[in-house]
């Protein structure tokens, strides 16, 4: 129904313009273009350097220190060395697939932030659906890591590409229902909306939700301890094993891209978005995508990778059941008027319910390794 | 502290069962015929009182008129050693028994004494050169390689 | 099997990366931090003394290698060899100080100098003058302690407070 | 519903990141099942046997470090054991306590990495990996203090050790065996509970002590499996009978307890050192042996427990300058046989943990 709604009003559906905007939809719409590229390739380089320095720290040793200041031109450098290598495509491979891989993948990534706030209503597209709208972006990407899987006709790049479909396939359901308990919250599924509606961080009201949301959306775009679709120490580099040069900084680019965005949107649903005291909306936000940066990088300095059988049972028999569980506890307090009248009741029985539901679900129903497929 | 068998004792235990397989018997070793060799290292490897379960190392020894293979076995049970030995006189085409189905511990060890030594090891389950490639020229270990 | 749920072990193991953060890192940089290396290096280069050799050639045969190569002429007048050629080829060298502790006459050493890496292949060959102690290149003391406790002490990363901030 | 699948071979190595060197294995995959496995050894032959038939008995030496390259000074050791032995050296006294001082330092240095590594291969992004170089770090500054090099050390002589150990080495040795305890309970606490690494290792490719035993394993990989056999105690070579130590065992024999009995061995290790540093008097540190040794006509094999298991000499003398025939006990290549039934069944990842479990050097399986 919304679809017909969509196609049949265009442009009707986008709230757009914010009053005070000078000039038109269109002006608007230049603008937060260049915003929003610009946005992920600096992003980008900060994370590429955050990861480097801060893992480089954590691991007793110092990172790179060597280009600019402090390092911080090394990505620069990075870029500028990928790009003049040599552009190397494998005799069988798929000429076509193999090159349009990097772009397909690229594309989505940079599409999601249309739908980011970084500001109140600092956003490319306030879509009604936005977060309907992320999640069927975000997915696309597979198609490109399957394609560059497929057309490297290698079999360390293939076993990657399965892998990552597998995992994302799975990890989709449980990101989608951890969602779910937010939007049921903020009332809306606009992206800016939910942010207005954030009074305190959803964190606080959705404690299991983040949770679920962070390991999914770890899964889901290959960071540690899911990264097991380029696990280099199994299958190399998984799906970009054969690419180098343009190709593979685009790769590279794309990962680092996803890794952004879904910083971007856990603090957009769970951490309070732009808002914040003091400092300009547009900063807290940067801060904030930061911050959950590192907690990846911090997870990935530590954990060691699991399983692909460990993988999908995580999914389907700790965060699938954990999620509808979730789901129903939250609207049932929604049904109640917890979220405006018992606010913290609210966050006191949800931690709670965190803690419960974590400790009988690990005690009696799902752990770790258990389960493992026989031939 | 490992005992090493003395390998007259052992020789009397084993000329008791196989008469004749003993070709000479030292301190520290012992040497018995190819012929008997499977029948000596399972009778070894079973027997009450030796039980040498656990196989050190297999070797061999280029002497220019035979090639002697040594076998070093030990009981981690009884805590004693023993290195028993077969020669093979024949260069151009040497062959012994394949012990790796007493000691699986023998298989890549088997290969390599075929790959530098030339000397085969009948039932092996995958005789094939181990360091060097198929179709190399030779058998470096041997003394008359260059 | 109590230990392995509720993610106890996983949190463990998160804070001691997140005290790592806060230590000092345990590298140095090397063009600019240098360290001293070890009293008994043994490195790439050997240095002779043409005073206290004798032309026997016992380094030339102890070497595993043979990577010494000594030339000799035998001077009637005086009654000993004279060297006409002492060539190391310290490509084929693997510093395994074999030729120093072989020497009788204390007239070979390992050199304290360890950057010594050159363009060509050629160039790694040392001949005779090149072998002699200089300034830039001290004798290290391997197998010879007295000259050892003239050099600098060694750093050792067991000094190296790394533990604290 | 069955799904109709059909097995394809995948190359595994030998430039791989986590096969420890050049280290090959054909793998037969069926999806991500290993269905059979073949190791492909040689890249890195260099006929070490052959060569030592025409060197010098010391010139053999630096043969050894090149052996097994993280834990040389163990291969000099076990080689010059095998020399005293075929040539009746007596060792002094002093120089047996340097041996083994040195050689647990470099059996706590080796089990550093192959625990590393071991993680590193679980997919620890280099964390625990790059902790323990920090530590093996520390062990290498001081072999290069007493032998000068870093990691060839060629410091064992047949008869004692090429030179005393320079003064400031027990004080600094000190010094690390105060810090080490601290950092393996740091180790422990990074990874030992973590439910990823519990769930990746344990019940992970058990190999039965039956079959350890018949594969001729040797080593901490023996010893997970729950054999109790220790050849500094059951054939304790060198001074091994003065000290007080223990034998740990683990009961499963799968990639977890290999991993656990590795960081006990180390804990078994540091204990040595602490006795021997106590104990250690002065005197000579090497026995009158003339430089070109004609040992008496005869063979002699000298073996001990080096950190990847029983790492002997086989030497056949002809009393002439250079052994007859050097025959090495290679502890990784022996260790390997039992690969293919441990992985069989097993996923890739699997396959990937439990081959780092088994921790190999390359250099010492081709020679």
């Amino acid at each position: 129904m919304m679809i017909v709604d969509f196609i049949a009003t265009g442009q009707g559906h986008f709230q757009a313009i914010p009053p005070d905007w000078p000039g038109g939809f269109w002006w608007h719409w230049l603008f937060f273009t260049v915003v929003v590229i610009g946005f992920v390739l600096t992003m980008v380089m900060g994370v590429i350097y955050i990861e480097r320095r801060g893992m480089g720290r954590m691991q007793s040793r110092l990172g790179p220190n060597r280009t600019g200041p402090f390092g911080l031109l090394q990505p620069v450098a990075d870029a500028v060395k990928v790009l003049l290598k040599e552009n190397i495509v494998p005799a069988a491979a798929d000429k076509l697939v193999h090159w349009l891989a990097p772009v397909v993948a690229f594309a989505p990534a940079l599409m999601i932030f249309a739908v980011i706030p970084f500001s109140n209503g600092a956003l490319l597209a306030d879509l009604n659906i936005g977060i309907l709208y992320i999640v069927a972006i975000s997915s696309v990407s597979t198609v490109g890591v399957f394609m560059a899987g497929w057309g490297s006709s290698n079999k360390y790049s293939l076993l990657g590409a399965m892998r990552n479909v597998a995992a994302v396939v799975s990890y989709e359901i449980p990101l989608v229902l951890a969602i779910v308990g937010v939007v049921l919250i903020a009332g809306s599924l606009s992206m800016n909306q939910i942010v207005v509606a954030q009074n305190i961080p959803f964190i606080l009201l959705q404690p299991l939700g983040f949770l679920l949301f962070f390991a999914a959306g770890c899964a889901e775009i290959n960071r540690s301890p899911f990264d097991l679709m380029e696990a280099d120490s199994e299958i190399v580099a998984g799906f970009h094993t054969e690419y180098s040069g343009m190709k593979f900084a685009m790769f590279y680019l794309v990962e680092y891209a996803e890794a952004v965005a879904i910083s971007a949107i856990i603090c957009t649903l769970f951490l309070g978005g732009w808002k914040g005291p003091l400092l300009p909306p547009w900063l807290w936000f940067i801060i904030k995508v930061m911050l959950v940066f590192f907690a990846m990088v911090w997870t990935r300095t530590t954990l060691p990778r699991i399983r692909i059988d460990q993988l999908m049972a995580f999914a389907w028999k700790f965060l699938f059941p954990m999620a509808i569980i979730n789901l129903f506890i939250t609207a049932l307090q929604v049904l109640a008027g917890w979220p405006t009248q018992l606010m913290w009741a609210m966050i006191i029985v949800n931690f709670a319910v965190t803690a419960f539901m974590v400790l009988i679900w690990s005690r009696f129903f799902f752990r770790l390794g258990w389960g493992r497929i026989e031939v | 502290m490992t005992v090493a068998l003395s390998g007259k004792e052992v020789a009397g235990k084993i000329e008791e069962k196989f008469p004749g397989s003993v070709v000479e018997s030292g301190p520290d070793n012992l040497v018995v015929k190819v012929d008997s060799l499977l029948d000596i290292a399972r009778f070894l490897k079973e027997a009450d009182g030796l039980e040498f379960n656990y196989l050190n190392f297999v070797t061999a020894v280029d002497y220019y008129d035979h090639f002697a293979v040594a076998y070093r076995l030990s009981s981690l049970k009884h805590n004693h050693s023993l290195t028993v030995k077969a020669r093979c006189y024949d260069r151009e085409n040497p062959a012994l028994p394949s012990v790796t189905g007493l000691w699986q511990g023998a298989d890549f060890q088997e290969r390599e004494i075929y790959d530098l030594f030339g000397i085969r090891f009948e039932g092996h389950p995958n005789l094939k050169r181990i360091f060097l490639w198929e179709g190399f020229e030779g058998h470096p270990l041997r003394k008359d390689f260059i | 099997m109590k230990f392995e749920r509720y993610g106890i072990g996983i949190a463990k193991g998160l804070t001691v990366t997140i005290r790592h953060l806060l230590r000092h890192p345990t590298v140095n940089q090397y063009p600019e931090q240098r360290l001293n290396i070890s009293r008994r290096f043994r490195g790439n280069e050997l240095i002779w003394n043409r005073e206290k050799c004798t032309g026997c050639g016992t380094c030339a045969k102890t070497c595993p290698q043979g990577a010494i190569e000594i030339v000799t002429a035998t001077d009637m007048a005086e009654n000993k060899y004279i060297v006409d050629k002492y060539e190391i080829d310290t490509g084929y060298c693997i510093q395994c100080g074999l030729c120093v502790e072989a020497c009788p006459y204390e007239a070979l050493y390992f050199s304290h100098n360890f950057e010594c890496a050159r363009y060509r292949r050629g160039e790694l060959v040392q001949g005779k003058e090149e072998m002699l102690e200089t300034p830039q290149r001290k004798v290290s003391g391997y197998f010879y302690p007295d000259k050892a406790q003239k050099l600098p002490g060694q750093t050792l990363l067991v000094e190296k407070i790394t533990e604290k901030r | 519903m069955a799904v109709r699948t059909e097995p394809f071979v995948l190359n595994m190595g030998p430039v791989h990141p986590s096969t420890h060197g050049v280290f090959r294995m054909r793998v037969t995959l069926d999806g991500e099942v290993v269905v059979d496995i073949e190791p492909v050894f040689g890249y890195l032959h260099r006929g070490i046997e052959k060569l030592a038939e025409q060197r010098t008995y010391a010139g053999i030496i630096p043969l050894t470090d090149r052996l097994d390259y993280i834990s040389s000074m163990n291969n000099n050791f076990a080689y010059c054991l095998a020399v005293e032995k075929l040539a009746g050296i007596k060792v002094p006294e002093r120089a047996e306590y340097i041996r083994v001082i040195i050689s647990e330092l470099q059996r706590i240095a080796a089990l550093l990495i192959a625990v590393g590594a071991f993680l590193n291969d679980c997919g620890a992004f280099f964390t625990p990996f790059l902790y323990m170089f920090r530590e093996r770090e520390r062990i290498v500054d001081l072999f290069e203090m007493v032998s000068g090099q870093r990691l060839t050390y060629n410091y064992l002589r047949a008869g004692g050790v090429s030179q005393d150990l320079p003064e400031e080495f027990l004080p600094a040795l000190r010094k690390f065996m105060d810090m080490m305890p601290r950092f393996m309970d740091e180790y422990d606490r990074l990874l030992q509970q973590n439910e990823i690494l519990i769930a990746r290792a344990k019940g992970v490719g058990i190999l039965p002590a039956e079959q350890a035993i018949n594969c001729s394993i040797s080593g901490p990989v023996l010893r997970a499996s729950g054999v109790k056999w220790d050849i500094r105690k059951d054939d304790p070579y060198s001074i091994y009978d003065r000290f007080d130590f223990d034998v740990p065992t683990q009961p499963a024999g799968d990639c977890y307890d290999r991993y656990r009995q590795r960081v006990e061995e180390m804990r078994q290790s540091l204990r040595i050192i602490e006795q021997a540093m106590k104990q250690i008097p002065s005197g000579p540190v090497r026995a009158e042996v003339p430089h070109l040794i004609h040992p008496p006509v005869g063979e002699a094999y000298g073996r001990i427990e080096c950190p990847k298991g029983e790492l002997g000499f086989y030497l056949v003398s002809d009393n002439s300058i250079a052994p007859y025939r050097c025959h090495i006990r290679p502890p990784s290549l022996i260790n390997l046989t039992a690969l293919r039934d441990m992985v069989r069944g097993w996923k890739v990842a699997d396959l990937i943990i439990i081959f780092g479990s088994i921790d190999i050097t390359v250099g010492e399986i081709d020679r």
